[in-house]
């Protein structure tokens, strides 16, 4: 499953709860042609489709991240094959 | 398994009595049980759906677990979180904590449910008079987790 | 009834069930149970006897939870409490508390457990490898009493 | 059960766990030829018997005391009739 060439990242993006809802996508293959892109370069690159993508991941709108199932900030180093997981802040329990 | 995560409901009796069966060294026991409310900001709660990153869930649960072991002096924890839809009354979640003494037994409890209120990827939805919504993460939430 | 004394054994999942039956506004319950280990002091034990001041018991008990109530936002508590003898892994105390929401019910429930330990009349005496002995009042006994 | 005469104050004693034990009993009636007596006045009048009396009640000694069912310090005033009990720390839970 990993890609051969170093300068390109492929991801697993995964939607949940209010995001899944509103991207109608559960998730999606996404591919960015960069060294070390971060959390917050995937999240640039969904913004800029515009809508309810830009609308949902706007500066200021409370969104959490996991790689690999884990929390991470927004400035976390992405490596090729990691699973990006983008949803709204947990309400459990 | 210090961690469950099903849609059938759980007997909390049940669950402690297993928990503390065989170790005579447990002297406390705190549970908590959270519970789907009739009304939620104000709003009449038809049903509650949860939803939950499979996956993630367990393993998010299972650190909570080991960090609350870690942090306190206690003997054993469970956690047994409910998925799918429930209705008014009905239980959410159950943590469970048997310790030699008591403080650290309530401490680790709540330590356990403040962490899963913020980091455990569960969301609700509610379907009631107000139709449809996704419930709201409370700032005090993130203020209790805080504490720790 | 609020509070209850008694030699036979209780269980808490029915317990629990009860309190919170018929009560939609519930959304956390924080439950308690203390349990005879078999050390304590370093020493073996082989049974516990509680001893009580019949009369004494229950008014003591009832203001307990009548201060827990007025100074949480719980909706209800219950303690129940094993007089007798008793051995390792009995039950002794139970105290349950359901309210709308997980703060306020730990704390009243650990309120009722800090109060009951220095202001309910119950001694406990212990039989084991070290012969017969009253248990000591533990001075982080009055200490957590003194936090609320 | 109340006495005419005001100077005399009857109370029932009540003794528990490791002290109705060190006294080989339950409770016994006494009655203060006093106005208007305190715990510490009983505590006085039995320390006064000598022996295991003075030893469990000496100075120190960590002692409660319940007057009609509800835990008081011992600058408490009794009034005839009074039920007081005499424990050590409670222990129970």
């Amino acid at each position: 499953m990993r890609d051969s060439t170093d300068s390109v990242v492929r991801l697993r993006l995964v939607y949940l709860a209010r995001l899944r809802e509103a991207f109608s996508s559960a998730g999606e293959a996404l591919s960015l042609a960069d060294e070390a892109p971060t959390v917050a370069d995937v999240v640039a690159s969904l913004r800029a489709r515009g809508n309810v993508w830009a609308a949902e991941l706007a500066p200021g709108r409370a969104v959490r991240f996991a790689v690999n199932h884990r929390l991470v900030r927004v400035d976390h180093t992405l490596a090729d094959g990691d699973e990006v997981a983008i949803f709204p802040p947990v309400t459990g329990g | 398994m210090p961690v469950r995560v099903q849609t059938e409901d759980f007997d909390a009796g049940r669950e402690i009595a297993r928990l503390r069966a065989e170790d005579r060294g447990v002297g406390a026991v705190a549970a908590f049980i959270g519970t789907v409310r009739d009304v939620n900001a104000g709003a009449g709660v038809d049903t509650m759906t949860l939803e939950h990153y499979p996956g993630m869930t367990e393993s998010a649960l299972e650190d909570i677990v080991a960090e609350a072991k870690r942090h306190f002096a206690v003997r054993d924890v469970l956690v047994v979180h409910r998925v799918g839809t429930l209705g008014p009354g009905d239980q959410i979640v159950l943590v469970v904590v048997t310790g030699a003494h008591r403080g650290a037994a309530f401490d680790a409890c709540e330590f356990t449910m403040d962490r899963l209120k913020t980091r455990a990827p569960f969301w609700k939805k509610e379907r009631g008079e107000h139709g449809e919504r996704w419930v709201e993460a409370r700032a005090s939430d993130d203020e209790a987790a805080a504490r720790w």
